[in-house]
């Protein structure tokens, strides 16, 4: 029994961090058109909101730009022997911890663009599905916990391993959950397909959602330290109040 | 490092213009997700892939550029091919525990193998736009379906710093490695957080840079991008149109076949 | 013709850029500035080129003081070009005629201008087969060609260049140097920073030697370049061909030790 | 001993790299490696150090055959050392104290040997005084200085430099030059790729001259680099005091023009 599921382990973890997004072609019609219609408000909303700060200081489309690179570089990089076998983390949890949800509503899905086009990973009629599980419910988990911790007075490390860790771990639910209702179990509908999926994903994705969150602190951590300018980018980037 | 330049398409299809490139992926991929057709997905999967071979890819390289996405597909079929509470006598394969059965099933079977082959040939699909256009082109492309402005200049801008960041990244990570960063698990994990602090803190040192080099060559918020000024041709566009509307033609007829030969 | 009066230039972190800064360049002359890293070399070039404002002196150019306004500093894309030291942060666009036209544009050309004069200055820095890469494609001396055509297509009278030579490799060291005598030839000034004393003894008609963000010494190349005590002030040595001369007694020797070596 | 035979390494995207190179290299030698960018020496480098796996030939390192195996390039960290071009892609931690401290930090040395490392080579570069600046901070001279001293801290038996003259300013030249002096006394293996054939005539003690990625000489740099056809197939001129001894007629002359100034 251990042994196969060494075999299925072994089989699963070189797809593990991209096997978050849904390739092209395999959602219907429908759910492809149901999602991206659901995320495309949020997104109007984040344009809006960049091109609003991109009008008073042109300056920063270079920076917003390079988060975005930023994000892609740390989803594609492949990381030998991180969590045993080759990984991709997201990078999901430092950018909505760096910039904020809405501005990562538009970064995350020029991030899934480039997945696209530069590695062959998503697709584009599933685009609206990924940016959801990815762009939104991912960064609004995060940040949202991250300001609950902030409330509570945790320990800023503690905050930011809770918050990136249950961000990554919400993508995945919500992907798994996006699989579930367009191809539901023969026998067991849509809760049957969504433990299924669920738990294919959670063999991969609960070490990764831990190394992710303790990479975040790491990174965090440093760069509180370290970038000259801190208080300063995060005003800049995160978008106004409502 | 990324795959419009491992894969490289050395003669151009048909000579077609950037937005009649986007018409003909328009229609591969419509025909692939509109179809429910086996022989149809079969069909634009070698379609695409002779296309390939005949226009500088060799089959070495070909399989590998279909193994890269397969491997992810197949994934997401064992899991739709595999049923929880599966009837074990209809199973072609049961897993029991805990009173449950875990099976396979001819049903699942098919729809996972159905599913499948339609994503192989929606990604072919992808492949083709993927392959076969520029990113200036893309950008034009852009321009044409009336995306705003600031997300094209967003996306050409983090293309740019995207292989920057690549390289950079690739190098310090070599370098780290040349210094047993990731000898072990507690230090790659170190070594990783290094790795994109300094990714980081080197991004806003360079947008700094960047933006003074952009400023001093008379920058006002705006960026040129060229133009393609070739208009659409009319026998190009109508014959790829000609081209899906007959493969989705064909594809009805013969589940209306089907649908008559079963009553 | 540039002239400063007292330039003062603080980073926003506090760092003293410049200090004091005074000098006078003419139309169509080649400066050298020589100093170590951190001499304020790339500071003063900013302040030349408009991007840092300087807290105090005066700017004059051909005549008129420069403001610093938004506007003012839009114009002077069109009189100073400056190519950066490293072309990486120079490149922005997803293809080298995107690049190239960037300037261009920003001039207001029409689209026909722009590209004739894509065209023009992909010819003179032999690029044209490239103009179609992404500039991640290129080699390291490719980018700086692509740089240098960017700055040039704008067509300014004066060209800073930020050590031009360095990372390149013979055949692109050559292309250079024939741009920057082309330029020379067409009455532009051109600016240089360097940390080879051979180049500037044997290029430049005036030397600026600086350090700790001060001008220390300025004149022609003979007057001091052959100084040994000012050049070891900026801590470079004599140039080879100085050190020869001074050796066997020359007095009025070549420029260069190349065409010394075509005189003996 | 550093043993290649006919390796052969290609790049992922299917761009060659290196064609048939073979080469002996002695333990304790200077070896200069010469070429236009793209001729294979980055390639070369990265083979040697163990992070290209060539498709073909073999590498016999101290009489063992290197196999690329990943607990052997683990042991590679030891004995070969890289400093970069670029010396920004070596400098990752937050302060200059734990970049250098990196290395010996996961050689699993005590906390108390890792200090005395750490002084020791902070030291040796002398940048004793810039051990808690953060990388960011540093002029390029230092981050030079801060690069090799990581590198060195690791202290590898083989050495590879690669253009580590390029960009500095005089005195952070002559720091390097003194270290790499240093280095050799220790009997360790010096490689270095370089653009100034001045500089290899002088330092090395064999020379490889690169192209396309094969190897077309290699040899003592009195025979290689007086080979005006040799020269010219790599782009590069003769060293200057080459030059100098052919127009005169010298035979037996010096390695450098500085030696020469001072025999004359």
């Amino acid at each position: 029994m251990r042994k196969k599921l060494f075999v299925l382990l072994a089989f699963l973890l070189p797809f593990q961090g991209f096997s978050m997004h849904i390739m092209e072609g395999y959602l219907p019609a429908g759910w492809s058109v149901f999602w991206t219609v659901v995320y495309l408000p949020f997104f109007v909303w984040g344009v809006k909101v960049i091109q609003k700060i991109v009008i008073k200081h042109p300056e920063l489309k270079m920076l917003l730009a390079l988060a975005a690179a930023f994000a892609f570089v740390l989803s594609a990089l492949k990381l030998p022997s991180v969590t045993g076998s080759s990984s991709h983390p997201t990078g999901v949890g430092l950018g909505a911890l760096l910039f904020g949800p809405i501005v990562m509503s538009v970064l995350g899905v020029l991030v899934l663009i480039f997945q696209v086009l530069l590695l062959a990973h998503g697709g584009i009629t599933t685009l609206g599905a990924n940016a959801f599980s990815m762009a939104l419910a991912g960064p609004v988990v995060t940040f949202g916990i991250y300001k609950l911790c902030a409330k509570l007075k945790c320990n800023r490390s503690v905050s930011i391993f809770l918050a990136a860790c249950l961000g990554d771990l919400t993508t995945y639910t919500v992907t798994a959950l996006q699989l579930a209702l367009a191809h539901p179990d023969t026998h067991t509908g849509v809760a049957g397909a969504f433990v299924k999926f669920a738990s294919i994903f959670s063999l991969t994705q609960i070490p990764i959602a831990v190394v992710e969150g303790l990479i975040t602190v790491l990174v965090m951590n440093i760069l509180i330290k370290n970038v000259p300018d801190w208080e300063g980018i995060k005003l800049n980037l995160q978008a106004p109040k409502l | 490092m990324f795959i419009s330049e491992q894969y490289i398409l050395r003669k151009p299809i048909f000579g077609l213009y950037s937005m009649e490139k986007f018409i003909l992926f328009m229609v591969l991929l419509n025909c692939a997700l509109l179809s429910g057709n086996l022989y149809m997905h079969l069909f634009l999967i070698s379609l695409i892939s002779i296309g390939f071979l005949t226009h500088g890819i060799d089959l070495i390289k070909l399989l590998r550029l279909i193994a890269l996405p397969s491997g992810f597909i197949v994934l997401g079929s064992i899991s739709i091919a595999f049923s929880l509470h599966a009837d074990p006598e209809n199973s072609l394969f049961c897993f029991d525990s805990m009173g449950l059965c875990i099976g396979l099933e001819t049903a699942g079977l098919h729809k996972a193998l159905d599913l499948f082959f339609k994503a192989m040939a929606a990604v072919m699909a992808l492949n083709y736009l993927i392959l076969s256009c520029s990113l200036s082109e893309l950008n034009d492309i852009g321009r044409k379906l009336k995306i705003p402005l600031i997300l094209r200049e967003l996306f050409v801008l983090t293309y740019r710093y995207i292989s920057l960041l690549f390289t950079f990244t690739g190098q310090v990570h070599i370098a780290q490695r040349n210094r047993l960063g990731y000898a072990r698990r507690k230090q790659s994990i170190l070594s990783v957080g290094m790795l994109f602090s300094s990714v980081f803190i080197k991004s806003l040192l360079f947008s700094n840079r960047s933006l003074e080099a952009l400023q001093s060559r008379g920058y006002h918020g705006e960026f040129y991008f060229r133009q393609q000024k070739e208009a659409l041709r009319l026998k190009q566009v109508l014959s790829m149109l000609v081209f899906g509307i007959l493969l989705l033609f064909l594809d009805n007829y013969s589940n209306l076949f089907d649908l008559i030969s079963h009553i | 013709m540039i002239q400063l009066q007292n330039i003062e230039y603080t980073y926003p972190e506090g760092t003293k850029g410049l200090e004091a800064v005074s000098l006078q360049i003419e139309q169509g002359s080649r400066v050298a500035f020589l100093g170590e890293n951190g001499a304020g070399k790339s500071s003063l070039f900013l302040v030349l080129n408009g991007i840092h404002k300087p807290q105090k002196g005066k700017y004059v150019l051909d005549g008129k003081q420069f403001g610093f306004s938004t506007k003012e500093r839009k114009q002077m894309a069109h009189k100073v070009g400056y190519v950066f030291q490293d072309p990486e942060v120079q490149l922005f666009a997803a293809s080298v005629y995107e690049d190239v036209a960037f300037g261009p544009f920003n001039l207001d050309l029409d689209r026909k201008d722009i590209e004739i004069r894509v065209e023009k200055y992909l010819n003179l820095l032999r690029i044209q087969e490239l103009k179609d890469k992404a500039p991640h494609q290129l080699s390291y001396g490719q980018k700086k060609q692509v740089a240098v055509a960017g700055v040039l297509a704008m067509e300014p009278e004066i060209i800073l260049f930020d050590e031009p030579f360095a990372w390149l490799d013979n055949r692109h060291k050559q292309i250079m140097n024939e741009i920057i005598d082309d330029l020379n030839k067409q009455a532009k000034t051109v600016l240089i920073s360097t940390h080879n004393p051979d180049f500037a003894y044997e290029w430049a008609d005036q030397v600026i030697l600086m350090k700790e963000g001060r001008i220390i010494a300025a004149g022609s190349p003979e007057k001091i370049m052959s100084n040994r005590v000012l050049m070891q002030e900026i801590g470079m040595e004599l140039p080879l061909v100085v050190q020869f001369a001074k050796k066997v007694g020359m007095n009025n020797h070549s420029r260069s030790i190349q065409s010394l070596l075509k005189e003996i």
